[in-house]
């Protein structure tokens, strides 16, 4: 009876290829101990997704592997498909990266609770919604009576998360498989969900495979980390002596980036040049529905201004929905502001470009990478056939062979296998994803760059590359960074000034050291409090505060 | 350590699958292609004059001299079924294009101008759905005169509301997705994006649609045809032949109707394997 | 006003106005299809006295527009005018041919709802060599031309088995039933391969779906997990199309009407308007359009039950 | 296929079938023509109203005329012509037959817009004085000049009789579904007993004057689609049909619930000239389109055998029965053969002088498999002598305004048509495509005029021996004949398809103005 709970051993996944099957995963093996928890961590693309996917029975169609699964000792492949479903359901549960996308958008959050409960274990409707209140209640969501009766669309990412950690605890699984379940998350939210987790750990000696790139969050979360590269897991550490132990340079790298040991960018002496990018007292509101149908307006953004030198980078960071997006949307003309005025390059950008050339003029200047990096790609076209696009929409009668170089080089500069070249966003793994959303903002050769939540997705160890390569362009040509983020280590890396927002409103800014050494606000306090780090426990700290959707909002503080 | 095939070797069965699949897929363009060639080539690879009386007996039955046999005026009807080919075969594709086209049209102008405009379209679309298709064949008689001009533009008209309704509920979707978003941001022109990305990702949807439409169309210009609102004789169409040997069946003497009528079920068979096919490859490329 | 009586209004105002444009375009349409005169002097050459009799019982020599709107004032207080070529009220010719057709339509749906939803879950569980099958004879279902069935039909099962009557309505009960099993069979053979497909894309792109992966670790059993996470999600489609689909049966079941000898209002129809019986063509394609409409609506209206979040709606791009 | 003229040869014509002798309580019949639009017999004629409402005198299935609700009815003197009725004649209500009901029904075919008119032209137009009651059963009719036809078309539903104080009441109406009718016949309209656009039910007459008829309820049903009659038909689902189609000859000849009577008709199909200005008009197109038209071909392929060559308008059989048939016959004999000869025709079309450089348009109605063959087979005879020839289909409405609305004939240069004469008399037919428009020419689209018929059909018709008649039509036929006004391509069958377990329909053309089903009965 002294099984690990989970035992993976010479895992090995293939894709289907045209010619023949191709290995993703090579001879993985890991095992997670009652009530242990245990990080995977790794480079992007080096196959944690898929070691999971396996363990839950997921893998895309088309997808075989080789090797054992055992779950408490028995081994999935000799069970039959009703065991192991079974086993699936009741032994293990399964957090996933983007909630929105993983919950039936047509039922309500109790009906998504108690299902599980009522269809696999049988337990009785009423019980069934007592229980889900109860999980409710226990991963820290307030109301859970309203809760239960609204649909995902009403919800916020963090709350989300919550519901699916909460759902997949109702059948008392033993072990809990999540899958870079924060990265979607702003900071503080990230705490707090890592903090439900901790507690729920603690409570029920749950046992835990976490699936992260931030080595600094898997060192304060689990007891041992298994660090993955090109598809092998290449070692494995206690956490809380893995800076000592490590002895792959990989995991040295990993470990050098992560602790912010790189020597921070120093800033350029402020230019007496006109800034690249101007805003003055922006302001956005949406009308909303609330619940039951009436109108409401949400102000997104309010009274925003800000300025960012030529070369120059600027953070912008703060909670979920606090309007940074919308901020860079207004001013790339994706939104248009109720008010005030948006200069680019002494340009006056507050209507949105009309006409291809308009348009076109203004890519030139600036260029944005978008948050969600899957969804901000067509998912028909290949890496290879998107970076064509981007580079030839600026040089339409360049030839074939200077667009191949191009290419070449992006895919240089974001640390891409060209290999990738001939794949789709489904079948790239997230972070490679990301880096070519930033391959196709920087083909445009742009004067000012947003980047929203760009490095977010990433391994530290491209993070740091990344940034780097971004802070050299920048210092080469002239770029001007604005970048989105809720991770203040990067603003420290890149940034010289920081903006901080809260509910649509800037509640701080300055230069990055005075924002991040002397924070004047609590707000800002707050936020790096919440960055993990070493020796870092994640806390609640304010109940019912992830809210960040119009609607939440209002529903928790109106009651019935 | 033991070698489990946790997914069920799944492998070799993909492979076959595929091989099958498209051996089903190229018989269908070797049938298509033929079937254009002779809607091409009709008149001259027909043995008979399709129009010529009393070439054989009347309502004679398959012989060497006439493989389809004859008609109820003696025609011989394999010419009759090569000469009608272009009819019958080019009259549908020109209403589906044309119905594509334009269903595609609005529905992507109502998607991408949002608000009032896709208001008037879905009226628009609306308004056409809901009268009968008969009636705006009618109409287009009216207009246009007999022949197959009125009734390919009435059917066009007639099947835009399928088709822009299809697309423009995908399009609405589609263009709420932030890839558009950073498309422009890339500068990349409208027409661009409409073209190269809107476009591509209906296409699972219109190549589905298209070959449905593709039959149903064939079927809808026979009856209008045997209506008498369409193609006039003697000029010969699968839909019409299959109409007017309809008493032949009963009788004994089927072939004036069958002959056409396989030829109508191959030619749709075919048109809809190729359409699942490559609505199989625009899924392919979404996942 | 609470979400679903402002969806339920918006759409009821849609469909009023749909249906007003639409009966501006019948109304001018049929008069191009015939002479009034002609059909009305019913065959014999007319005298200038009767033409002119006729065109002042018609108000044929009223301007265009105020025909128009007595026409539509009448109808929709319920007088439908005569019939030019019966000389009586389109109503009562109207009315036992409508539940006639109604009846047939009825059964069709029955049909094309358990064969054509039936066939395209299978193709969509079953996978492989199943959904091949289907696919293939999908394809074959829909290049066969409803006449072409109806004869098939007659010639299989009234020559040769004789199981089923070939001809006329029956009595009332069952022998109605029996009598349009035949006309409603070939009536379905077209809708069963669409709505098919249509069912087995739009559960195909559910099962791929992520939501439904969440329900599969969570180990809800595969049963549930197609009915109410791959059918429930995939229903408003099905239902947006069915609804077309069974609108566009009413219009349809001419062919079958007048190949099984069936007088419903198909068939009617087709002789009013190779008669010019205008105010019949117009009355009942109005009606055609009017059943085309509303069941369109409550197709509407259901998947708007069905999927909560399209109620909410209005979030633009 | 097979030997057409053995075929033929084998046909034994049936007018009429041996009567029944068994009550029946219900028989469905079809009427392959549709739903009539109205039983009014002065406005239609359909084979509904046949077995309604009785015309004065009876038409017998060979065409011969004998009394009927007329005992007697003939010219007292050459322009009076006495009625007498019988005595135990009445109308379904019970009520007895007069005089006053026959001058009204008689007034209905003296307005010129009547379906009859042009059996009535030569009365005297004065209500007073043309149609008056001279006796409680004796009607006398008064004629401006004396009229050959008039007798005989009493047989038909020009001499129908229906009750005056109930067509006075219903007005317009009568004969529709709502206004209902009152005549004598051995069948009674039910009241309600017309459910416009599915059924006509009618019930037996007991109190019938000539006996009640076997059957208790004869019910109507329409079915326009050649094939699902002849699946109802062969099935036994409907009992019995007149007039199905001749390209179902084969499922009829079948196993079936019943058999294939064919009677002798005075059907013919045909075709002519549309307008005066067309190359149509011109006689030689006509003539060398005939005599590149296979008849024997046509008959083979159109009316599947069931027919016969037709060497003229006026079919044989109108005349079988009339006083002078041997003069008549004599007459018919003498005309050519139509035959085929191509390089005749083709001299006829160069000597036409015709531009033939646009195609001549023939107008064909839509959804009829015999005019989508005519219009192919007229088409191949064009082609082969160098007239090109363009189909139009044309709808049904469409078709029918062509014959009284001008406009219609726009862009047409021939129409194909099927037409039957319901009475005998050879003179309907000529006086209709011949004489000018004002002497009731309405369908003398070619303003053909030739001086010399016109005087002799005239003196035909105003004949008083049946002698003179005859011979005055034989010497217009002469003449007109050859000029092919309608180019007559065949004649054809009557075909009556009766269930097996039923006798006594009359299966002539006769049935279009007889009671045909009175003695309709189980075997
Ligand atoms: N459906 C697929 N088809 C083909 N290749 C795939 C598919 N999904 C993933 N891959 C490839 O498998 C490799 C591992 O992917 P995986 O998603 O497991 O990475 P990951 O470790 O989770 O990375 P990240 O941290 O970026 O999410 C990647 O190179 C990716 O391109
Ligand atoms: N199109 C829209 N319609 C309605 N509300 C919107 C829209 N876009 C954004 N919002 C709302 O505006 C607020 C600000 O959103 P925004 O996306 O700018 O936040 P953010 O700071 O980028 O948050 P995150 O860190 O979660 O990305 C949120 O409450 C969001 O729900
Ligand atoms: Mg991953
Ligand atoms: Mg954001």
């Amino acid at each position: 009876m002294t099984h690990p709970i989970l035992e993976i051993s010479g895992l090995d996944v293939f894709a289907p290829g045209a010619d023949g099957p191709r290995q993703l995963v090579f001879d993985s093996t890991l095992s997670v101990g009652r009530g242990e928890a245990v990080g995977l961590v790794g480079e992007s693309g080096s196959g944690k997704t898929l070691t999971v996917r396996a363990v839950a029975g997921l893998l895309p169609d088309g997808f075989t592997t080789r090797g054992a699964i055992r779950v408490d000792g028995q081994e999935l492949a000799g069970l039959g498909r009703r065991a192991v479903r079974e086993l699936r359901a009741r032994r293990i549960g399964m957090v996933f990266q983007t909630p929105r996308a993983h919950l039936n958008p047509l039922r309500t959050i109790g009906d998504f609770l108690t299902e599980a409960l009522v269809h696999v274990a049988g337990a009785s409707p009423a019980d069934a919604g007592r229980r889900a209140r109860a999980l409710l209640d226990e991963v820290g969501i307030t109301d859970p009576d309203r809760r239960m009766r609204q649909h995902p669309g009403e919800l916020s990412g963090g709350l989300l998360q919550r519901v699916m950690i909460a759902a997949a605890l109702a059948m008392d699984p033993e072990i809990l498989l999540a899958d870079e379940i924060t990265t979607a998350l702003d900071v503080t939210t990230q705490e707090e969900v890592m903090a439900v987790l901790a507690e729920l750990r603690e409570r029920r000696e749950l046992s835990l495979l976490f699936i992260t790139h931030d080595l600094a969050l898997a060192g304060a979360v689990c007891d041992r980390v298994n660090v993955m590269q090109h598809g092998r897991i290449v070692e494995t550490l206690p956490a809380a002596t893995m800076r000592r132990d490590a002895t792959q340079a990989y995991t040295r790298t990993l470990m050098a980036a992560a602790l912010d040991e790189a020597p921070p960018i120093v800033a350029e002496a402020g230019t007496a040049a006109p800034p690249i990018l101007r805003l003055e007292g922006i302001r956005k509101s949406y009308r909303l529905r609330d619940a039951r149908g009436r109108a409401d307006t949400l102000v997104a953004v309010d009274d925003v201004s800000m300025e960012l030198a030529r070369g120059g980078s600027l953070g912008i960071v703060g909670e979920s929905g606090s309007g940074k997006t919308t901020a860079a949307r207004i001013l790339l003309g994706l939104e248009t502001a109720d008010a005030g005025r948006i200069e680019v390059a002494g340009e006056d950008w507050s209507r949105p470009a009309r006409g291809g050339r308009g348009r076109r003029h203004r890519a030139k200047l600036a260029q944005m990478v978008f948050q969600d990096p899957y969804q901000s790609l067509d998912r028909r076209q290949t890496v290879e056939q998107c970076l064509r696009e981007a580079i030839r929409v600026h040089r339409p009668r360049a030839e074939r062979a200077a667009l191949d170089a191009r290419i070449a080089e992006l895919m240089g500069h974001v640390r891409l296998d060209p290999a990738l070249l001939g794949q789709r966003p489904r079948s790239l793994s997230g972070g490679q994803r990301q880096r070519v959303a930033i391959a196709r903002a920087l083909a445009a050769d742009p004067e000012l760059l947003v980047l929203d939540e760009a490095v977010s997705a990433l391994d530290v160890t491209t993070q740091v590359e990344i940034l780097t390569l971004l802070d050299t362009i920048r210092r080469e040509t002239g770029l001007a960074l604005l970048m989105i983020t809720h991770d203040l280590t990067v603003i420290r890396r890149l940034c010289d000034q920081v903006v901080v927002m809260r509910q649509g409103r800037i509640e701080e800014h300055g230069t990055a050291e005075a924002i991040l050494d002397a924070p004047q606000a609590d707000y800002t306090r707050l936020l790096l409090d919440s960055i993990p780090r070493e020796g870092w426990t994640p806390r609640r700290r304010r109940l019912g505060r992830t809210g960040s959707l119009a609607t939440v909002t209002r529903s928790t503080v109106i009651p019935d | 350590m033991s070698v489990a095939q946790i997914a069920g070797g799944a492998v070799p069965t993909v492979a076959k699958r595929a091989a099958r699949r498209d051996w089903l897929f190229r018989g269908a363009l070797v049938v298509f292609g033929l079937i254009a060639l002779a809607a091409l080539l009709g008149p001259w690879i027909a043995p008979y004059d399709s129009s010529a009386l009393y070439v054989g007996p009347v309502n004679g039955a398959s012989s060497l001299a006439h493989p389809f046999g004859t008609d109820d005026v003696g025609r011989d009807i394999l010419s009759r079924v090569l000469v009608g080919a272009g009819a019958s075969v080019f009259a549908p594709i020109v209403v589906v294009l044309l119905s594509t086209v334009l269903g595609l049209g609005l529905a992507l102008t109502a998607a991408w101008f949002g608000g009032w405009v896709s208001g008037v379209v879905a009226r628009v679309v609306d308004v056409i759905f809901a009268i009968p298709g008969l009636v705006i064949a009618v109409l287009a008689v009216a207009m246009f005169g007999k022949g197959l001009v009125a009734p390919v533009v009435a059917l066009s008209i007639a099947y835009i509301p399928v088709v822009a309704r299809l697309t423009q509920t995908a399009a609405a979707r589609e263009l709420g997705k932030p890839y558009l978003a950073a498309l422009r941001v890339q500068g990349v022109s409208s027409l661009a994006i409409c073209f190269r990305h809107l476009v591509p990702a209906m296409i699972p949807v219109v190549a589905a649609q298209m070959a449905v439409g593709f039959g149903y169309a064939m079927l809808d210009l026979a009856a209008i045809s045997f209506l008498g609102l369409g193609q006039q004789p003697p000029a010969p169409d699968w839909g019409s032949m299959i109409a007017g040997g309809q008493a032949g069946i009963l009788a004994g003497a089927p072939e004036q109707s069958v002959f056409p009528a396989v030829f109508v079920v191959i030619t749709v068979l075919a048109v809809g394997i190729i359409g699942a096919r490559v609505t199989l490859w625009a899924e392919e490329k979404e996942r | 006003m609470p979400p679903l009586t402002r969806t339920v209004l918006a759409r009821l105002g849609g469909m009023l106005l749909t249906l007003f444009l639409a009966s501006v375009v019948i109304y001018s349409a049929v008069l191009l299809t015939g002479d009034p005169i002609a059909a009305l002097a019913g065959g014999a050459k007319p005298t200038p006295e009767l033409i002119e009799q006729i065109r002042a019982a018609y108000h044929l020599d009223d301007p265009l527009w105020s025909r128009y709107w007595q026409w539509l004032t009448s109808a929709v207080q319920g007088d439908f005018g005569r019939s030019f070529v019966y000389k009586t009220e389109v109503m009562t010719l109207l009315a036992p041919r409508f539940g006639l057709t109604l009846q047939l339509v009825l059964l069709t749906v029955l049909i094309i709802l358990v064969f054509g939803v039936g066939s395209g879950v299978v193709a969509a569980l079953r996978g492989g060599a199943v959904d091949r099958t289907v696919a293939v004879l999908t394809s074959l279902g829909m290049a066969l031309p409803t006449f072409v069935v109806a004869i098939l039909l007659i010639w299989i099962f009234a020559k040769s088995l004789g199981w089923f009557p070939v001809y006329g309505e029956g009595g009332g009960g069952w022998d109605r039933v029996w009598h349009l099993v035949l006309p409603a069979v070939s009536l379905a053979v077209l809708f069963i391969a669409y709505l098919s497909r249509v069912t087995r894309s739009a559960l195909v792109a559910q099962v791929h779906s992520e939501h439904v992966e969440t329900a599969r670790v969570r180990g809800i059993p595969r049963s549930r997990i197609f009915r109410v996470h791959v059918f429930r999600n995939a229903a408003p489609q099905i239902l947006a199309i069915s609804g077309t689909t069974i609108a566009g049966l009413f219009a349809a079941s001419a062919i079958a009407e007048v190949a099984f000898g069936l007088g419903g209002i198909g068939s009617l129809l087709v002789q009013a308007a190779a008669r010019a019986d205008l105010p019949v063509v117009q009355i009942v394609s109005l009606l055609l359009v009017t059943i085309f409409v509303v069941l369109n609506a409550i197709a509407d209206l259901c998947s708007a039950l069905i999927d909560p979040t399209s109620v909410a709606g209005g979030k633009a791009a | 296929g097979g030997d057409a003229d053995g075929a033929s040869a084998e046909l034994t014509l049936v007018d009429a079938q041996p009567a029944g002798t068994q009550p029946v309580d219900e028989v469905t019949w079809a009427i392959v023509e549709g739903e009539p639009a109205t039983l009014n017999p002065a406005a239609s004629a359909n084979l509904v109203i046949p077995n309604l409402c009785d015309n004065l005198l009876s038409l017998q299935p060979d065409f011969s005329v004998e009394p009927g609700v007329a005992e007697r009815a003939e010219f007292v003197d050459p322009v009076t012509f006495v009625i007498t009725l019988r005595d135990d004649v009445t109308f379904w209500d019970g009520s007895p037959l007069t005089a006053d009901d026959v001058v009204y029904s008689l007034q209905q075919s003296t307005d010129p817009a009547s379906q009859w008119y042009s059996a009535f032209a030569l009365v005297d137009p004065d209500p007073a004085t043309g149609i008056v009651a001279t006796g409680p059963l004796e009607v006398t009719v008064h004629f401006v000049a004396p009229d050959s036809t008039f007798r005989d078309a009493l047989a038909g539903q020009g001499g129908a009789v229906m009750q005056k104080a109930f067509g006075e009441a219903a007005g317009p109406a009568v004969g529709t579904p709502d206004g209902g009718l009152m005549c004598t016949g051995p069948f009674e309209l039910a009241e309600g007993g017309w459910k416009p656009g599915s059924e006509i039910v009618t019930t037996a007459n007991e109190d019938y004057w000539g006996g009640a008829p076997l059957v208790k309820q004869l019910t109507y049903t329409f079915v326009n689609d050649g094939s699902t009659l002849a699946t109802a038909l062969t099935q036994g689902e409907i009992d019995g049909a007149i007039n199905v189609a001749p390209s179902s000859r084969a499922v009829f000849e079948g196993d079936g619930a019943g058999t294939l009577t064919v009677g002798p008709s005075t059907a013919s199909y045909s075709f002519g000239p549309v307008s005066a200005t067309s190359a149509a008009a011109n006689p030689k197109i006509r003539q060398a389109l005939s005599l590149a038209i296979d008849r024997q071909q046509y008959l083979d392929t159109v009316v599947n055998g069931l027919g016969y060559v037709q060497k003229t308008l006026v079919p044989e059989f109108s005349f079988q029965s009339m006083e002078a048939a041997d003069v008549y016959q004599a007459g018919y004999d003498a005309l050519a053969e139509p035959t085929v000869d191509l390089e005749a025709a083709k001299q006829l079309v160069a000597e036409s002088g015709e531009d033939l450089s646009v195609p001549l348009v023939v107008a064909v109605p839509a959804g009829a498999k015999e005019f989508a063959q005519t219009a192919a087979i007229m088409q191949a005879a064009g082609k082969e002598i160098g007239l090109q020839l363009e189909i139009d289909e044309l709808q049904a409405s469409d078709f029918g305004a062509l014959f009284y609305d001008p406009s219609k004939r726009e862009g047409i240069d021939f129409v194909a048509t099927q037409g039957y004469l319901e009475t005998p008399g050879v003179l309907g037919y000529p006086s209709l495509f011949l004489l000018p428009p004002a002497m009731g020419g309405v369908f003398n689209w070619s303003e053909y005029n030739d001086p010399d018929v016109t005087a002799h059909l005239m003196a035909a018709r105003n004949a008083t021996d049946p002698q003179t008649a005859a011979s005055e039509f034989v010497a217009a036929q002469e003449i007109f004949a050859p000029e092919q006004l309608q180019v007559t391509l065949a004649g054809t069958y009557q075909l009556t398809y009766l269930n097996s377990e039923l006798s006594g329909v009359t299966t002539s053309v006769a049935a279009y103005s007889s009671p045909w089903a009175l003695h309709l009965g189980g075997k």
